[in-house]
């Protein structure tokens, strides 16, 4: 075991995995000569060198393009979109291109390659660089979408997501850049579409990803009178339903907690999922927190009352237990 | 740099006979599926190439299997000249279980790997940095492969084309960028969606190298496609050519091309690349026997595809989750 | 009242328009000389003139943040994406850059806009050709999605988005494209954010919109026995919420139908929302029913058992209901 | 076509102290928010344009209040030329209720229609196709009035790029394109990222009007902005103008730019803007009392800004759904 910061995390996976498969190649903007913006690729260049590891224009649209491209035919890029939010300028190579391709060619091609993005969400960014947009790719079969908020577990999915033979979104938190946790770096990888049980609990089972993980973990600490089981998703596409409904059926309460707006976002399909699996089993409503339908506001009060914060986690588990007590 | 050639392109008449084969195999090919479209067997949309068939087979014929090509809605010709399979092909079209991508894909996005066919494109300037990713995949191989994106002058007007051609010049690429300028994107004309109608000089500046070719001139494309393959070989990097060429058809079967002059439709017939190329074969010597017994094989090999599809199995709706995730990834 | 072709209806929309308002203006690939790739546009450019009704080149990053910035400057204008699926190339301009110019501006600017795209699904047109991509869209705060499902609705929707301050999504269905209906050319608009109930019922409540509303209609032809409340949601968001509780409410029941994938889906957020509100409340499970978890095939039979057919919401309704008949 | 001007560009003293002014409050303000960043004071990421003060004050300096501006995450300096509030500048970018977009946008998004600023823009490139749209009102307006898109080399990267050259000069909008090319997109130099990084000729072939010019020369900036609007005002089309200029600072606030050599940040302080522009009004016979009197008045205007803001009250987050739709349209 090794303390790792969560992006030495994300660096050890991609050295890591450039080690073990030479087919590994990994191409972004600022990722090769700066090591990247926020450092996730420092070292890399000089490890791999030019070949393997490039600066590219600002070009997101046939980064991804070229990704596929390589994928199809030998490689398994790692590319980086710098913010999750510029995702958008290349969302038809993803949507319409890479996720499709397998599909598309009855399996003649496999697009075994990784979209790396990083989620400013609660760094006071603003709205064109602090979203959440998760729900748009879930929706897209063929795609995967992964999201670890430890280190541990932002490592092992990144190692997964990189074996793996098709596309895969692997985001990132920047609040979490610089917080550590400890790496078993024996261990290989985290099986993508596997959740994390963090606690054992029986009155509810609260569920988050992403940036909404730690803040939930935070909530728990003054929740000590609640039996709560808490289960980190750690991927989004295909989510992990045996997991999160084995739970449920015990606690018979679930609150979902993300940090993407929650109008149409991912708490959607698993409260509509969940509600229907356990219809006449639950003892409460399934209550989603999430991010109120706004742009994220830039003001850092604005947007501490935009995403839910630990106080509000607890409350809504409280809120949520509590009626039950008197029945 | 805009490539010069210093020779006129010289042929072997076997290999003439080849490009002759290779276009009248797309011709008839094409012409048949308009008349199937037509009578209702074809579902969908089918976009014809009928009228640039020397792009497709001037250019795949300068390429080895192992090369790659990413097409367009438009691209029968393209993969029947890069050795996809015609049967196969047609049962695509048809939706039958045969099809190169059993049914799934369809005419706008049937890919055939087994060939280095990376798909035809439902999205315009969609497969352009797909083609790109097979050059670096090929330069990183050490290996002298190409790639090559076929793609209209409707696609300039996409800004992956441009970011394609800076990425690909910039990395040097052994990357081919075909335009087929045919004059229209859909119903409206190059003038109208391009400030500059001249697409070699809109790439000219980022540093590539550009030619501009007579696209319905079988043997000025091979030349040109040859010249630049040979460059992409040689790891000089990547290469645009432009190709004038001629839709024949409406943008799409069934388009009734109202915004196109009775005098504009006939002028293409004085330009078509495959009685062309057969004026060329016979003034080099072939007899117009030989041509008219290609000819018939070509339409026997055809019709008997037809007959075989029409009796194939429709695609297997069992199958029907199968390759969303590559097998052994499945979600 | 006039029977309208639906091509007719979107027709007449954006000709009444421009009529009543010399600022709306129309512009894409094909729709001024050509009159639009589906003759959506026919006439307008003779009525109105090149400067107001003009074809671009194929840019639809370009087309769209063009109408952006003519939008937050004094126009209206129409913009027409010719396929749905191929909006994502214009994802960023919608999502990073319309959606949020009034918010970020403090109000100080608006975007009175509306992005017109047709959906191909159920014409055979294969995998980048057919999506139904509404659930992307709805998530996004400050953008409006609507998608009539006849001649009347397309209009009076098509309509109030042009007038509406904001941008909107307008989802048009080419398997509607030439089905005729009564339009009440008096009738102006039809109001961003009503469903319409399309038949009343206590038995169960059907929801659903775009290409699979039409399914449903002739679904319940088949279901001579069965009391439905057939609800058309018509405007996917901001979507019309008392009307689908009050429904639910009253018949206990709800099944909702649409033609995108169902996993991450609109109908997550509907089942989620009705769920909680309802909790404790209905006679059976929420049930959706839409497109399988792949990408769209062509294959007219792999389409058709790919898409929801009125066959299986039939089915579905039936068994819903026949549970509770036992009870 | 290249715009060679015929006549050196001459300045009443007047204007060249405004000139000197504009520069000198962008200067100022920036260090300013550079320290109050550096002290912990201001959220988020701020990009200061110090070192291309002279790009902004002389292309706003050729426009009027009714012409509009998009522009980029490095905007504080276009924001104030094009005649922004300082005060609700700085205040946005403490995120505080009286901030220009109210703390919701800060240093990456802001906007202020009240002058023609149609917002920064946290997305490269993404300004650009907003400011054609603003182009295009304008010509249907039938007004004099011209837009400008500011963007640097990075942004040519981006298809929108080209997507919007070809339509503003297929349609003749009255439209300027400003690249600052400040030889970097972020930690990344031009060379890396441009297969040419001379941007007009990228553009030049479309048929837009283009001009290089040595952007940290104030004088220069503006007498090719002026051209460029008077081209526009005249209905004869969009330029694109290419400044040459430098990036004194880090990309973001706190970036140790170890990409650059000590040479290299040295050699900039040679091609200060603010201080060429003293050295010419000097030599044009302004005295330098003047000129530090103005320095003097700005800085007590942007110290007392500071003070002011300080004491603001932050953004209401009891309005914090407010303007997500349109006030009269929510949803
Ligand atoms: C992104 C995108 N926009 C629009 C379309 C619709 N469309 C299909 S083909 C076409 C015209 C393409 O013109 P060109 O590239 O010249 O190819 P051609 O049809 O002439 O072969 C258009 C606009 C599309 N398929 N994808
Ligand atoms: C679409 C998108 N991709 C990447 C980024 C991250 N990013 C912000 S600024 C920048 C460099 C921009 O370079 P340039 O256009 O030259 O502007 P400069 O910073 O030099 O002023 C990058 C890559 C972004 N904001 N948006
Ligand atoms: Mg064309
Ligand atoms: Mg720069």
């Amino acid at each position: 075991m090794t303390a790792l910061k969560y992006w030495q995390a994300v660096n050890t996976a991609m050295r890591e995995e450039m080690e073990r498969d030479p087919k590994v190649i990994l191409f972004g903007e600022d990722v090769a000569a700066p090591g990247g913006s926020f450092g996730a690729s420092k070292g890399l260049l000089d490890a791999f060198g030019p070949e393997r590891v490039r600066d590219t224009p600002i070009s997101e649209a046939t980064i991804v393009g070229t990704a596929l491209g390589a994928a199809m035919t030998g490689y398994r890029p790692i590319v980086e979109i710098m913010f999750f939010d510029f995702v958008a300028v290349a969302m038809d190579q993803i949507v319409n291109q890479a996720a499709k391709v397998s599909y598309m060619s009855a399996g003649g091609y496999a697009a075994p390659m990784v979209i790396r993005t990083i989620c400013a969400a609660g760094r006071r960014t603003g709205p064109q660089h602090s979203q959440n947009l998760e729900a748009l790719f879930a929706h897209i079969p063929g795609l995967k979408v992964v999201w670890g908020s430890t280190p541990a577990d932002v490592r092992g999915l990144l190692k997964a997501a990189i074996r793996d033979d098709g596309p895969v979104l692997a985001i990132e938190s920047l609040v979490e850049w610089s917080s550590r946790g400890e790496v078993d770096e024996a261990e290989d990888i985290v099986p993508i579409g596997s959740a994390a049980v963090r606690t054992q609990g029986d009155d509810i089972t609260v569920l988050s990803w992403g940036g909404a993980a730690p803040k939930t973990v935070r909530a728990l600490e003054e929740l000590g009178d609640v039996s709560v089981e808490l289960i980190d998703l750690r991927t989004i596409s295909p989510w992990d339903r045996d997991t999160v409904l084995a739970s449920v059926e015990k606690t018979g309460r679930l609150l979902i907690v993300h940090d993407a707006v929650v109008d149409f976002g991912v708490g959607a399909e698993i409260a509509a999922t969940v509600g229907r699996e356990l219809f006449g089993r639950l003892r409460s409503p399934i209550e989603r927190l999430g991010a109120l339908r706004a742009p994220a506001p830039f003001a850092p009060h604005l947007e501490d009352a935009y995403l839910p914060q630990p106080s509000d986690i607890a409350a809504a588990v409280r809120d949520l237990v509590r009626p039950s007590d008197n029945t | 740099m805009t490539i010069t050639p210093t020779t006129e392109p010289t042929i072997a008449v076997d290999q003439g006979l080849e490009l002759y084969r290779s276009m009248f195999r797309i011709r008839r090919f094409e012409t048949t599926a308009g008349e199937l479209f037509a009578g209702g067997k074809l579902p969908g949309f089918i976009h014809l190439s009928l009228g640039q068939e020397a792009v497709a087979t001037g250019v795949c014929s300068a390429l080895d299997d192992h090369d790659t090509v990413s097409t367009t809605h438009r691209g029968h010709g393209h993969c029947l000249a890069k050795g996809g399979d015609l049967q196969q092909m047609m049962a695509e079209l048809y939706g039958k279980e045969g099809g190169v991508t059993r049914g799934r894909a369809g005419s706008m996005h049937a890919s055939d790997s087994s060939v280095g066919i990376l798909g035809a494109n439902g999205i315009v300037g969609g497969g352009i940095p797909m083609a790109v990713g097979s050059a670096l995949a090929a330069q990183l191989d050490g290996k002298s492969r190409v790639s090559v994106a076929f793609f209209g002058d409707g696609a300039v007007g996409e800004g992956v084309f441009t970011e394609s051609v800076n990425l690909a010049t910039l990395w040097k690429l052994p990357m081919i960028f075909v335009c087929e300028n045919n004059g229209y994107a859909e119903l409206t004309p190059t003038a109208v969606h391009l400030a500059n109608t001249r697409i070699i000089e809109l790439a000219r500046p980022y540093g590539i190298a550009v030619e501009a070719v007579d696209g319905n001139d079988v043997l000025a494309v091979l030349a040109a496609a040859t010249r630049a393959v040979e460059r992409g070989r040689r790891g000089e990097g990547p290469t645009l050519l432009e190709m004038d060429t001629t839709r024949w058809h409406g943008h799409f079967e069934g388009d009734p091309q109202r915004y196109r002059s009775k005098e504009e439709l006939r002028a293409m017939t004085d330009r078509d690349p495959v009685a062309t190329w057969r004026t060329g074969l016979i003034e080099l010597g072939v007899d117009a026997e030989s041509l008219d017994a290609i000819e018939a094989e070509v339409a026997a090999e055809v019709q008997a595809a037809v007959e075989v599809v029409e009796l194939m199995a429709p695609s297997r709706a069992d199958e029907l989750l199968r390759d969303v995730y590559p097998e052994g990834n499945r979600a």
